[in-house]
């Protein structure tokens, strides 16, 4: 994946290249490769040492393109494409052949910032029907097919679950 | 004896106070605000009292709404701290009034030392020397003209009814004299119909050294050495040290007693600071008293060891001091940075908010005088002085070097903060050499240096934040498509 | 020149190391075992370094695991702390022949130290005092008789095989000594076949005074004052003070000469301590050297304002002291409290587990050097102590009645702590008069008290603790009567 | 309500005795009325003033008669009568008058700590059916009739949420 960080220049290549087990990753950022041990990870921060060296990282608030970060007491800005939005919409029935599936169902738990449909309203496979925030993200929720809005199930401010179906889609 | 202490203050002040009471076993009693109900100051306290709305002037400064608390929660003593009501003559002798113990100087010895004009006379009958110039107005441009060549140029034409660069002019001959009187005097009638003008010696690259004084109430006077706090912006102090490094024990000494003169020039009892201009020729001149305890005191207690808290306290007991100017001695070096929370490069607008999280630096001679926890809140009704970070060391270098470490650790989540300016500036050649001047800032183009320091940060730390992101990225997916959204379950399946 | 050590310890201790490291710019390497993973030194260190198992066998034991990852780190020095490797002559053998700066005293001195009768024997011949008795092993009973008589009754008869009181007995006339000859034999030759029997003079009532001291490569050597150390449990260290209430300016210069002598005479270089049992007839006698930093040196740093980890750095880069005994002066009074994660009421017994939440003691004059932050744990594998608390005050009193309310702040949840045994022993008269000595504790019935005052605290505390039993009986109640369970809605709710 | 503190020799007897509004309230403790602001209060602990002085307390483990509380830093343990098990057994249907609800349901989000019954086990009205650790408090959920225990829907170590059946009684 690209990243870019604000205020610097160059631009970074990131990957994770091995799993070694034990929590154990090799990452390799531009040409050279890190090994990284993760001591603690939640959805608020991570521990790590990186190349034998303890780092901690908080995360603030972040969109799907861009994160917003504390290293080792340090701010950062990183830009990126996560392709995030499209693993939800894969995972939430998008993308794949059937189109007999009425249910749009949210495949991440969060709580909804916002509704940009109604009962009603038609449409298009792909359209964002609501936006989630979830581990301080806000993801856009897609439909999965062409189709009428129907029986609208979320409230703005409300939480969802993993699974809560969000509305039909006829 | 003292038993009761009102503290009718906030923030670290008020944790200060309280600290030294709760040692001493004297009982403390705090009041708050609409917007202080979760401040320490309420916690720490052996009493807390809710006295008013956020704004100061419907809570901390309502003095009557303070001398009930006092009477009715028997209060027998009031600690101003600084800012708010500490140097208000009209409530030291409310308190007075009503024989509430003011910790702090008499009514009279407060009004005289916020009184500039009739202060400055009181120093100059003292032999305390003030800045040169007329000693009252002038009468017209010849009168001016020849106080200017009596005290020498470049002097500053002044309007007493002035104020933020208009209505001054800084001349360095007769001739600019003669036209600047015309300016200044026209600028004064237009801005608000009338004018009247002093002259007074205009000074360069000046630096600013105080003297923390003490006197009781037998007028045993003695000063507590001095504090360099050149450091500033918009003339408000961001780094204090002790000793200045342009004073040397002879100076201490010499100026040390011009200090003790003045404190008896106004009757002053317990502690305060006499403030001075040092020009770059070596010269000192007295501007004002602050009468009362400064936010930098705690560089003074530092390098003298004393606890200037229960110094106040014990002078409001009318005790007499326990030494004589002889018996005190500065040992080593301290420097205090006012950790505050602005935003240096929006020309340190403040900046407030919730404080989610925050790391308070520790460790051998490292103090720091803080209201932040975990969770507070950093109020826009109150000023932005957060915390105070203190260090000692043997060595001026000691000292610095274990501040700079200091800030290193300090973390303050949610509001930004003065913490790497004062990394960029303790790392300047310039101010490890001691070449400290009002300007600072400025002269030396701090603030982009910073720029320049913030950006080499984040180069450091990039492949770091790299790491934690692409960490994240993938912990994210996994979180979606993997039923059981725990973190273990994440490693054990990328594993 | 050190450029980077490494730390060959866990706990507070290596964080003390990382610090003046970090200050000095020097890089730090910590190893850690698998207990350690979340530990801070871990995590304040340059680099850190998995080194084994739990058990200090596997883990900071382990000489050559330790070796290899100062080899491959590019590491030039090590610190060893205190315990684990920090007196083992093998291990700085080891470094010396793998050319990595040891941070203490040579391998033959450390070893020299190490070997109580050829130490003891060094120092006699430097005449510094000993406790009298038997230069070596007794021939017979009435050998001991003759050496009893010479240093006086009482006298210990001590089999070299012993410990743990067996093997032991205090005579008190020339009858009891013979019969005591007997009984210590036989019991010796019962546990383990053989008897060897040395006699001392038994000494009751004593105090353990210790003196910090100083030594370069170049032969300059000095003592950094003393330290009493004689509240004990177990002949484990409690609570420390500098200075001794038992040593005046004489006292101290006298002893601080021979204990001069005794560095010279073992050739000590870096810094040590040489301890002391001072008789009741104010009689010092030596007793050991301690080959390395010592946990209570915080106390020594705060009466003499040095750095004793940069004072080592610089003696093990081959530097001469930068200062002469007569530019040391003592300045002020520092206590050091041990918190312990121990049951008092057990026998002193370790409480060990997960820490969920801590707060640690700050404010002017008071130094914390702890491994402990919210959510880390007390592992059953490593010391019971968690932080060394430590206050300094212009007076006794000052120190004594600062460490008073910095116990009060100091909160540890989740595993038994020596804090309140401290709190009641802190404000004992006996304490206050500095009437101490190694046997204090039962001495002065201090476990009792402790008892009364945790009740007396309980009953002060009794209505604030009902309140809060109250309010939580009805906010629970309220969530399983209401259907919403925010305390919020529960406040709307009743009121 | 009766409380004891352990060490302390006499008894407590407290309630609350008005509300003042402002998350104010008047206490009795014994003889003596005192006024509580509450500043913060969660499952994990309280901060109040109380009669003008400042105490926080944490909550620790807790039983339905013991509650093992840190108040000021100071370590003390209350044994009290909470009814509390009377008031969970209450709402979840015990003790009234009809027969005819089958589900035995949750009446406090908790987790499952043991299971007294299996399916098939004759239950008398009142009888233990299962533990919940709610809040740091163990809570016993008793059976709200005499039947035979069906369809038992909770493991040991599960959550359970306000509302979720446990049990059909049949």
């Amino acid at each position: 994946m690209d990243y870019k960080i604000q205020d610097i220049e160059k631009s970074f290549d990131g990957k994770i290249t091995e799993t070694l087990g034990n929590n154990e990753y090799m990452i390799k950022i531009n040409d050279n490769e890190h090994q990284l041990k993760i001591l603690n990870i939640s959805s608020k921060g991570i521990e790590f040492i990186l190349d034998q060296e303890y780092h901690r990282a908080k995360y603030l608030e972040q969109s799907t393109n861009a994160m917003n970060l504390v290293i080792d007491n340090v701010p950062v800005i990183i830009n990126m494409n996560t392709h995030f939005d499209d693993v939800v919409y894969k995972n939430s029935g998008g993308g794949g052949a059937g189109n007999a599936q009425l249910a749009l169902k949210s495949q991440i738990p969060g709580k909804v910032v916002s509704i940009a449909v109604g009962d009603g309203d038609s449409v298009k496979k792909g359209d964002v029907v609501c936006t989630l925030e979830s581990m301080k993200m806000q993801v856009a929720i897609k439909a999965h097919k062409d189709g009428i809005v129907k029986s609208l199930k979320i409230k703005e401010g409300a939480t969802v679950a993993k699974g809560d179906v969000i509305t039909d889609i006829e | 004896m003292i038993e009761k202490v009102l503290i009718a203050n906030r923030g670290e002040i008020a944790l200060r106070v309280i600290r030294t009471c709760k040692r001493l076993g004297i009982k403390t009693v705090a009041v708050y605000s609409d917007e202080d109900y979760n401040s320490l100051h309420v916690k720490q306290a052996t009493e807390a009292y809710h006295i008013g709305e956020a704004a100061p002037a419907k809570s901390y400064l309502n003095q009557e709404k303070i001398l009930d608390v006092m009477l009715s929660s028997g209060t027998d003593a009031v600690h101003p701290g600084y800012g708010f009501l500490s140097e208000n003559d009209d409530f030291a002798r409310l308190c007075e009034k009503n024989k509430i113990n003011f910790i702090g100087p008499s009514a009279d010895s407060m009004n005289l030392c916020g009184d500039k004009m009739e202060c400055k006379a009181a120093m100059l009958k003292a032999k305390v020397p003030t800045v040169p110039g007329s000693p009252d107005l002038v009468k017209d441009a010849d009168d001016a003209e020849k106080i200017a060549n009596d005290i020498g140029y470049p002097v500053m034409l002044k309007s007493v009814y002035g104020g933020g660069g208009r209505g001054i002019r800084i001349v360095t001959n007769d001739k600019e004299l003669q036209e600047g009187y015309e300016t200044v005097t026209s600028e004064s009638i237009a801005a608000v119909g009338k004018s009247a003008i002093i002259v007074e010696k205009f000074l360069e690259k000046t630096r600013h050294i105080e003297y923390q004084m003490c006197r009781d109430k037998h007028g045993n006077a003695v000063h507590l050495f001095e504090r360099e706090c050149s450091i500033q912006r918009r003339n408000q102090k961001l780094i204090e040290q002790t000793p200045s490094p342009v004073v040397d024990e002879e100076k201490r000494e010499e100026i040390g007693e011009i200090v003790v003169r003045a404190a008896e020039a106004v009757d002053y009892t317990n502690l305060g600071t006499a403030e001075f201009l040092r020009a770059d020729n070596g010269e000192f001149y007295f501007i004002e008293i602050n009468a009362r305890l400064q936010v930098e005191h705690p560089i003074s207690e530092l390098v003298s060891g004393l606890d200037f808290v229960k110094l106040q306290l014990d002078i409001a007991n009318g005790e007499p001091l326990p030494f004589k100017q002889s018996d005190l001695k500065m040992n080593g070096y301290a420097i205090e940075c006012r950790i505050n929370a602005e935003d240096t490069f929006l020309d340190f607008a403040p900046s407030t908010g919730p404080v989610p999280d925050v790391t308070i630096p520790s460790g051998p001679y490292v103090r720091c005088d803080t209201y932040l926890y975990p969770g507070c809140t950093v109020s826009p009704f109150y000023d932005s002085l957060m915390a105070k970070l203190c260090t000692w060391g043997k060595t001026f270098d000691e000292s610095r070097t274990r501040m700079l470490a200091a800030l290193d650790d300090f973390y303050i989540q949610g509001v930004e903060t003065s913490i790497p300016l004062y990394k960029t500036i303790l790392n300047s050649d310039e101010y490890k050499n001691g070449e400290l001047s009002t300007d600072f800032l400025k002269r030396y183009g701090m603030i982009d240096r910073l720029t320049e320091d913030l950006k080499k940060e984040k180069e450091d730390k990039s492949n770091a934040a790299l790491a934690a992101a692409i960490i994240h990225s993938e912990y994210l997916k996994s979180r979606v498509q993997n039923n059981n959204g725990s973190s273990s379950n994440w490693k054990n399946k990328l594993d």
